[in-house]
């Protein structure tokens, strides 16, 4: 068990109205020192409003927080030990890149000497110190992100927060700037907190994820466990891609149950003892663990459908097939190319969809 | 071409000289800037610059925080608010400053109502002062200090604000070190706005300041109206636009990269 | 507060009767509300709204293509172009004034050009006409009126007209359809800044229409100046506000929701 | 071969000076009849440039260009058989749904009773009837993406053209419109002309796509040519992700050669016939063609090189782990995770990266 002293920003019950919405609602959470936590959501699910709570530019309705164990209630803004990356990056259109990044440290009363080194340090980690005397609108996108960046780190917060600061970069972009941001807090070792509408994003950066949804927590965990056991349909659906199929647990033996649903074979599942019981449910399985083939016979699968395939998408590093398991339930198959020699289906073709027991999931609501 | 002709008219006319009875006689004559630079005339330059640096003063330090409000309210209340910063606008101008001749004077409303509150024994001599002018300047040219300003801070993003408080950068920090710089533009135009009317205003200063005092639009006026010296008030005028455009073009040509955003 | 107690001041005074050496007795009354209606001031009225209307029309047909310009030139021109724009604003309103008479009169600049290059024979008497007056508001109220258009007009988004063109819509139609339903809050606004103060103008009237022609403006200006009836001055500029005003708040609740976009 | 009546779009040599520098620079395409034709390019490479000189927003400074047989040069944009829909959408935010859609008919000079029904036919493939009343300022993203569809593809267009229509959606919207904007495609058998800077949406939807850099065509071809075959490093690192290792063929040695890097074992590549000679040039290798094993046994594979992990994330369908071939060159394998089960790899361990010699391939510059 991880000791108190490890627990960086621990929000309690926090409530945040915006009009006649709750824009957070009765959230708790605590996040771990040097932890690269992301918050994951669909736009309007609060988790810009969390993160402006935390660092102090909206003020709570409802329910504590506290940073590095102190409570930040009547902190404001500019007393907090946080700094965020804007989403827009706010970078002061006035001043050249130098005076952006050492506006913090000229806040803060430090004198010249003591800021030249610092702004010089991080300016050659985000690799901007020949552009210090340009002003952002001399710079491109991801220059302007790096130099938002730069200009909260300087300040070596207890936590760096971070709205959607990849947002606005185009596909190659925001891919390279995800290793870099990584990168550098490993570096850093300072808690980043980083809130993402994009699930990828989400999972290949952090060490752990909230989904948020309606102003809500829906889950915490790691990245593996949000995947592999997504706790409802919402995250099922919202972190990577799911095939779903509504019906109901049959019958229990053992470790795998039946699950049944109209116009369907019964489906073989797993069955973790007692947590699961008989009663109406979701079967959920990722696209990637389909299996198709031509083959008639089994061959070890637990389940094996006849299907036809409706379409079939080349996307370079894979095939995706859709087909219908039963009138109205398209569920799609990601097949890796890994040779040249790929064999391929075609639509309109009737083959057999089969998959190992283990790996589909049952989430009763 | 339409807009310069009536310049080009002035300027030829501000190198004529004065009829005997008025009007004008053709001479190309340098004599009427000559005169400009009489003793005579200083006090009333020193008077109007000053007077009118003032109400420019007084309207930026009035505007600022109106135009700032109204540039951060929501859509609708910033509609209601601009809607009334233009209500002085909506009147005739001749009339207003009379309503301040009614307020000002010794019976006027200020007294009685201050008088009758016992709040004073004897009333303040307002009218007819240089505070009067001033009053009536600022009441009259307060919506265009306004307006430039709310343009300019309605420009700047929130997000900028809460940077800059996120840098713990104080309430006034804050101010000093974006909202003012940012707003640059804007506090240059309204101060062109404000400045160079009230430089120029003739019926304020001789309602309100009751003719005892001479200013530069009252001068021009009286050149052109009572002394009918039409070239010497046309050196005048061509004078003073001359000096301020210079001075605002190159103020802009000096913020001009840092206003490239 | 500050901005409404000269309101408040003259609503009063509009309420009470003229004293018999000028100045006011305070008597409340409407009476001089109900001689707003006596026939004698119906031509004044006419007239003035006439003229105020056509000034705001000939503004606006002149203004929108040079707005149009100014907002789809490339932002160095733009900033030159606005600066042109306001170059009349920076001489004295009288001077202008002045400079327009010279122009206009029978042997001024506009006439002996003319004949000398020999267009016109007789010189042309425009100057102590409406079409003088006329001239001189145009000049003197054209950059309120291309201002807000200019505003207006830069906030439409050029991908709106290419998407109006790719839809097969040629320039008018363009022009018609999306233009100007677009720039509307501009069009209103820049009319009524150049109608209001065209309505209440007076020193123009005055000098190029010579007196013979009475406009609201000058009607107000006679008043208080001349006959010394403030209560009847006020009751008239009380009245043109308030109808000016309800008539813009009424346009702008009918646009209210297709402007918010 | 295909007969000149399947071409739609016909450019020649375009040529568009932007400022001073060559925007599109000797252009030639040709565009197939009823075609999902991408444009694929990074910003600045000219290809919104190329599409709006096909729709006659912008006028070329040289060459030719003919839709359906006919030269375009002399006609405005209001008299070409072509619809845009705009990168920002560009909906006339003073009319309603419908007001924005029927305009082009409107502009047409079509009586109320011709454009009633085909406004109401446009706006159910769009599932927008019940909007048609409203404003742009009153739909979200994802809806208004659609009236800029409807209001382009009323008007039966010889040619659909599109400027990152998707651009403005977030991750889970943008795939749900990919699938239906290629439906709507497949139903109404329109060319289009769809630009875009995302390599995947290129591939997923496209039927050929031209890849765009710096004014000129690239390459042109179908998603799996593009992937499987590009013609040069910079369509292999553009189009997909690609390991990439600087040396020189060898020998050649019937059908595989040798390719020698500084610092790396010899490399088998394929060598097919006469195309390539001995000299400089680039190998390249798709991250998902790579196996990683702790087994020191080739197993079959032609090349098996021992390498050290340096960092494994984890992305939910796949591993992606990075490791140095040699100094300075930095690879990446892709594994798809198909089962729970997964074996894994850890930063620092030492494994072998192995591949088929046919799946890799040189470039010679």
């Amino acid at each position: 068990m991880k000791s108190m002293g490890d627990v960086s920003i621990k929000l309690e019950h926090l409530v945040k109205q915006h009009g006649d919405t709750l824009a957070v609602d009765d959230l708790s959470l605590e996040i771990r020192r040097g932890e690269f936590f992301s918050i994951l959501g669909p736009s309007g699910s609060g988790k810009t409003t969390t993160l402006r709570l935390i660092a102090g530019l909206d003020q709570p309705d409802g329910g504590s927080l506290s940073i590095e164990g102190q409570l930040m209630q009547d902190l404001p803004p500019n007393q907090r030990p946080v700094n965020m990356v804007f989403q827009n990056y706010a970078l002061f259109p006035h001043l050249t890149v130098w005076k952006n990044v050492s506006f913090g440290l000229e806040m803060k009363g430090l004198s010249r000497r003591e800021i030249i080194p610092k702004v010089e340090q991080v300016l050659d980690m985000v690799q901007l110190g020949e552009k210090q005397n340009r002003v952002p609108a001399q710079l491109s996108g991801g220059e302007q992100q790096r130099v938002a960046l730069a200009r909260a780190l300087v300040n070596r917060p207890a936590v760096l927060l971070l709205d959607e600061p990849l947002g606005a970069l185009d596909q190659q972009l925001r891919q390279e700037m995800q290793g870099e941001l990584k990168l550098i807090q490993e570096r850093v070792g300072i808690t980043f907190v980083f809130v993402t509408h994009h699930q990828e994003e989400a999972l290949i950066m952090s060490d752990r994820v909230a989904v948020m949804n309606g102003g809500r927590v829906i889950q915490v965990g790691t990245p593996q466990e949000l995947y592999e056991t997504p706790g409802s349909t919402f995250v099922a659906r919202f972190v990577g891609h799911s095939n779903c199929l509504d019906g109901e647990v049959a019958s229990m033996d053992g470790t795998t149950c039946t699950f049944r649903s109209d116009g369907v074979s019964p489906i073989q599942v797993p069955c973790p003892g007692h947590s699961l019981e008989v009663g109406r449910g979701t079967f959920i399985i990722r696209p990637e663990r389909l299996c198709l083939t031509r083959n008639a016979q089994p061959n070890g699968f637990e389940n094996h459908l006849p299907v036809r395939i409706q379409k079939a998408r080349y996307i370079g590093d894979e095939m995706q097939y859709q087909f219908d398991l039963a009138p109205n339930v398209r569920w799609m198959a990601r097949l890796p190319i890994s040779s040249r020699h790929h064999e391929r289906f075609h639509p309109g073709e009737q083959v057999f969809v089969s998959w190992k027991a283990h790996e589909g999931l049952i989430l009763t609501s | 071409m339409f807009f310069f002709v009536p310049l080009l008219v002035m300027l030829g006319v501000s190198l004529a000289s004065r009829g005997t009875y008025g009007g004008v006689e053709w001479t190309w004559t340098l004599t009427n800037y000559l005169r400009l630079a009489d003793p005579l005339y200083w006090n009333i330059y020193l008077r109007s610059v000053l007077l009118a640096g003032v109400t420019t003063g007084v309207c930026l330090v009035l505007g600022f925080p109106l135009a700032y409000v109204m540039a951060r309210a929501s859509p609708r209340i910033q509609n209601l608010l601009l809607f009334l910063a233009m209500i002085p606008f909506w009147t005739n101008f001749l009339v207003r400053t009379y309503a301040w001749m009614f307020i000002l004077r010794t019976k006027g409303v200020m007294n009685t109502g201050l008088m009758s509150l016992g709040l004073i024994d004897q009333p303040i001599e307002i009218l007819y002062t240089d505070s009067a002018v001033l009053l009536g300047l600022v009441y009259g040219y307060l919506p265009f200090m306004v307006l430039p300003l709310y343009v300019a801070i309605e420009r700047i993003a929130p997000s900028l604000e809460e940077a800059a408080q996120d840098l713990y950068a104080g309430g006034w920090a804050v101010f000093w070190r974006v909202i003012f710089p940012l707003s640059k533009p804007g506090i240059v135009a309204g101060c062109v706005l404000v400045f160079i009317p009230s430089l120029g205003a003739f019926i304020t200063p001789h309602l309100l300041g009751g003719g005892r005092s001479m200013m530069l639009g009252t001068l021009i006026q009286h050149e052109f109206l009572v002394i009918r010296d039409w070239p010497f008030g046309s050196a005048l005028s061509f004078l003073l636009m001359v000096l301020l455009l210079s001075l605002t073009v190159s103020f802009f040509k000096r913020q001009g990269l840092a206003d490239r955003t």
